[in-house]
């Protein structure tokens, strides 16, 4: 079994106009920039992106925004130190934004990959936030119900990787990445280095190869805050 | 009349006949007990990577007696060994896999099937109950698939109109594999693919409890000596 | 911080009669077999106990229920090669059986120590382990909701672990047990090598410390698969 | 009039104030911001485990600058350092320690809280909405406390009888550290527990948006020179 891929370019090439798509990452840490990159290369239009944030500066994701390939954005927190990409397109109506607590859109990824289509939470009730959603009691105490959330496709970025599609993670950058692995049809995964199969100890696994689709070796990967304290910008 | 007992297919050769239609790369699941004997008959050249509920992604056959690690077992508590490129990962994690739709197939025995895709597998209704993972199962993979005698030991139908025993799960099966023909569930029918050459369909028809519906062409079911 | 214990016997003396206990393992494999020993030791009636099964042979959870300690089981799968213990006191009425299918009580495990009160699966819908339980239609198809499980304590086992409860596991030893340590107000851990604080590589962690209340070293730990086929007896 | 300016407690001083009440062994969320200052004044001899909710528990202070990773951050993109025996997990784990009842204390700021223990401290209801994980904090943490100035720049009341600004939470905050007093909200009541000596009773009240109650002493609200 050879999940590899032999470049970004290669591994987003099935991401088609109209997708659902949810990006790994939290702020500048985890977010799978070369791939993000590479899905700008390709051109796609009429995105949803799901992400905790909604990007910064002129990379990753805020590119991707600023390129209008996004139609609507699903975040916790869409605030960054330079929001300018989404903020001008949000206040234009250009783009539309779903606002989801930050534990409930992780929860809902969770569950759209464990197969639950609904869960409650004691998170946002009687706020504005959970306006329109059903609610239940249970032992007392009222809970809004929450439902899960898919994609078509999740871009994430590991630290090892196999060819079977095991992942380990490097430091806080595991973030939203093992959540989106299970909640997508297709998880294309981008890794500092591929060892062969058995170089990861299974019990040392983080995510395993069957929530992984495609997996591609980025040696040196870059890392968004970085990138954006030097001002880069992409293309 | 044919002898049924006489030509019908062991346990081995409908094990190997499930294990025909696993493609490359496939993740599945194997029941406890008879499913298992499907890894055995993997086709070469083929690769499928083995689930198993209590932790485990890929693992092996059993280790050589005396060389067990009573930590590394499968849902049937026996000793496995792992192949290269294996996970483990809770029980949580696991049926995320198995409900999140992750698998691509289940084979699981039955003591029922009916033609609407019902399945009773766990309870004969008497004794003490256990379900363990069989309706996790049964909603989770892609393709759910089931191995077994096509009549029980008194020779009444498997394969039935309405399951009359408790329920697994409701409409999951797709495709059973039997000791006489291979069958798929469509539509709420019995539609007929393969049946052993020696028996005419009017013969299987009779020892089974809902109607076998004919669609194109019905194929030998040819297995190997095993 | 130092959740260490210096005995099994300190670490349980805490367990009163009544309480509801979740105890980890599947099988033979993961079972806290000295911390379930030191419970027999000290006595306790009329106990909940929350496990996947109903235990094998004259060991671990299966003494318990011989020593007449537990009142009501909750469990998937209440079968090994020799139930007696359970079966008897099932068949005669003396014990309370609520049986749930694996994943849901994983789930609802989970779902207890993640402040989730209810969610929906497809699992055991249109059986009888449905009945009386409330359906919900989701995207036309039908699904059970179930309710968390919490307990007021855990005994679980770990295979290494640090003075503030992190820990890992060995092999599929870890199974239920990190999730019920999620799951109880208070986790009782044993573990085959504590090792100072810092001693675990903190991307290798599976049950943070946060779940975990107090920890105990059993440096040659006792296997109930090989207790059993040595037909060891307890006490 | 008493010139509130001139004796209020400044930030770090109310940061001083909230510390003192975490207890040795205590997990702990700061909010993004103000609060983050409670760290900074740890009561000797306890040791605290914090919490941030992108998935790291017993993290340390900022590290120098020019030796930041930037893989290794805070719920405030903020660089952080590790302590011996952190762990991280993934946001569905980070958020169940949350929703789960595992923390012991989240102190976060506020832009209003009620009387009834209403926290709003996310939305103005004006340009791009952002609201993280505050409203998961506030029904997670056992205990959930405010640090904040008494009043806004404008002057105007944050304890008030009722929120006007959009809820994080209902009923969620049991204590409040202000530039003027410590206040515990009880069965829907602001309780006065410690006052700066400086202040009357009345002058307190005056600039509250709720009625303060008393039981029992006030202590007088001591804080050192920051």
């Amino acid at each position: 079994m050879d999940k590899s891929c032999a470049s970004a370019a290669e591994a987003v090439a099935c991401i088609p106009d109209g997708a659902t798509v949810m990006i790994g990452g939290f702020g500048g840490s985890g977010g799978p920039i070369e791939l993000i990159h590479a899905l700008i290369d390709k051109g796609a239009k009429n995105l949803t992106v799901i992400n905790n944030n909604a990007g910064n500066g002129d990379v990753g994701l805020a590119a991707m925004i600023r390129e209008d390939m996004v139609s609507k954005l699903i975040c916790s927190f869409p605030k960054s130190k330079d929001p300018r990409a989404f903020t001008e397109r949000y206040l234009d109506g250009k783009i539309e934004l779903e606002l989801v607590p930050q534990g409930t859109l992780a929860e809902r990824i969770r569950a759209g990959g464990a197969g639950i289509p609904a869960f409650y939470t004691p998170t946002s009730y009687g706020t504005d936030l959970a306006k329109g959603k059903p609610v239940g009691e249970f032992d007392g105490r009222s809970y809004v119900q929450e439902r899960w959330l898919k994609a078509d496709f999740a871009l994430v970025k590991g630290e090892l990787g196999d060819p079977m599609g095991n992942m380990t993670y490097r430091l806080a950058a595991r973030n939203f990445n093992p959540l989106m692995c299970m909640a997508a049809r297709h998880t294309i995964a981008q890794v500092t280095k591929l060892v062969p199969a058995g170089g990861i100890d299974p019990e040392q696994v983080i995510t395993p190869g069957i929530f992984v689709n495609s997996i591609v070796e980025i040696a040196n990967p870059q890392q968004e805050e970085v990138l954006n304290r030097e001002g880069a910008v992409y293309p | 009349m044919t002898d049924f007992a006489e030509i019908k297919l062991s346990n081995a050769q409908i094990a190997w006949r499930a294990a025909q239609d696993i493609e490359d790369g496939a993740y599945v699941n194997l029941g406890i007990g008879f499913p298992e004997m499907v890894a055995q008959y993997q086709v070469e050249g083929r690769e499928a990577i083995y689930h198993t509920e209590n932790g485990v992604l890929n693992f092996g056959a059993a280790p050589a007696e005396g060389e067990e690690d009573w930590d590394l077992i499968n849902a049937g508590k026996k000793a496995i060994t792992l192949k290269d490129g294996a996970a483990f990962f809770h029980h949580a994690d696991s049926f995320a896999m198995v409900r999140g739709g992750h698998l691509d197939v289940a084979i699981l025995g039955a003591f029922q099937v009916a033609q609407n895709g019902d399945l009773a597998n766990w309870s004969t209704g008497k004794g003490v109950p256990a379900v363990g993972g069989a309706m996790d199962l049964v909603h989770g993979a892609k393709r759910v698939a089931v191995v077994t005698d096509h009549v029980t030991k008194k020779g009444d139908p498997k394969l039935v109109a309405e399951c009359t025993m408790p329920l697994t799960g409701v409409g999951c099966v797709t495709r059973v594999y039997t000791s006489l023909a291979v069958i798929d569930i469509e539509d709420g029918h019995f539609v007929l693919r393969e049946k052993l050459p020696q028996i005419s369909l009017e013969e299987l028809q009779a020892v089974t409890g809902g109607e076998l519906k004919v669609q194109g062409t019905v194929a030998d079911l040819i297995v190997p000596t095993l």
